[in-house]
């Protein structure tokens, strides 16, 4: 399957993209997609490591199962405040 | 009561909206853009939010506080966007009916905001150059 | 900035005077007159102080504020007279680069404000009775 | 020695005046200058008891000798903010 993952901040501009396409297979978890990332975007190694993932807007563990339907976002460490 | 702008932050409407004359306490808390961060000269902060999931986290964070503190009122308001220095990026207000939960809730709405709002804020130094801040976390960090 | 007034407090002109392009941190703590007490009505309370030792007492608090934090700017108001329910008796503004310091000071400063400065209030209750309030001193107090 | 020490809130109503002359021996310390208050107004002795002294607008403990001179005040527990 093919996921949207949004992009922010550093993350965004690192990929140059506000979103990238990643291909999964059925059923991958967030763990794998975050694997998958990286492999696809070597430079979004250092941020990409201590991201969270959020699906449909809430944070998940990287034991998730990712869903095709739901919004997908990486959020890199947050600095607001 | 949750807000994310790119206007200014109006903290005279945000002292209003948690007033209540049940309310012995109030505790206004704001964060604003300091000029000298570890003795670098900042011209100004740009701010950018995943604002859909940041209002859904600022009302978790609002519903927790209220759970874990008996509070009259909870306001809170981000700014996003070009914030220069001297100007607010966020803004807090708790009001209770004893001080103890008015500080204690102020407090640790910023500390969790801070953790776990996804908002990310950009250095603009003096020199020119700019860089996304992103924590890196650390087991010793306060 | 220390004052004592008789009129109403103007939080606007507090959050102004610790205004600084160096804090990070400005914590505001507004005390008002609450409806309920232990389950008893306030219809307003009525303050009095021992001004000239009150004013100096304040400026001793701010004095001992600054030695303790690193703060950039503090500002003291108190209300005497009548202050009726939901309206402001006290609000204290600190100021710092970082929040710890302002929520530390903030807090220490009505906590020792209202041990040791020579004010007093009395309750005027809904049922036309009133009381001056002289706290006993008892060590489990908090 | 004759000293004036002023009173306040609920000190103030029991005595039914903002201050009273209190008549001390040379030397007297302020702990002398409190039983000789509730000895004089015995309606004072539940405030007197718990309340401070101060001189010269500063606090003092009950070893401060008084002095004649300056501003003496009976601050019973305070009640501000």
């Amino acid at each position: 399957m093919k996921v949207i993952v949004k992009l922010f901040a550093g993350a965004r501009e690192l990929a140059g993209a506000e979103e990238v396409s990643v291909e999964l297979t059925a059923g991958a978890t967030v763990g794998q997609l975050r694997e998958q990332l990286i492999a696809n975007y070597a430079q979004l190694r250092p941020l990409v490591g201590h991201a969270m993932f959020a699906i449909g807007a809430v944070y998940c563990d990287d034991s998730v199962e990712v869903s095709e339907q739901a919004e997908i976002a990486c959020i890199p460490p947050v600095s607001g405040g | 009561m949750i807000e994310i702008t790119k206007s200014p932050i109006d903290t005279v409407k945000l002292l209003e909206q948690v007033q209540s004359s049940e309310a012995g306490a109030t505790v206004l808390f704001v964060g604003a853009t300091r000029r000298v961060t570890e003795g670098r000269e900042t011209v100004r902060l740009h701010y950018e939010a995943y604002e859909t999931m940041a209002t859904a986290e600022l009302q978790r964070l609002e519903q927790a506080a209220r759970r874990r503190w008996p509070l009259e009122q909870c306001a809170i308001s981000h700014r996003l966007g070009t914030v220069p220095v001297g100007e607010a990026s966020v803004a807090i207000a708790v009001s209770s009916a004893h001080r103890d939960a008015a500080f204690e809730a102020g407090r640790w709405l910023i500390d969790t905001l801070k953790q776990s709002v996804p908002i990310w804020k950009q250095e603009q130094w003096a020199d020119g150059s700019s860089e996304w801040v992103h924590p890196t976390p650390s087991p010793g960090k306060k």
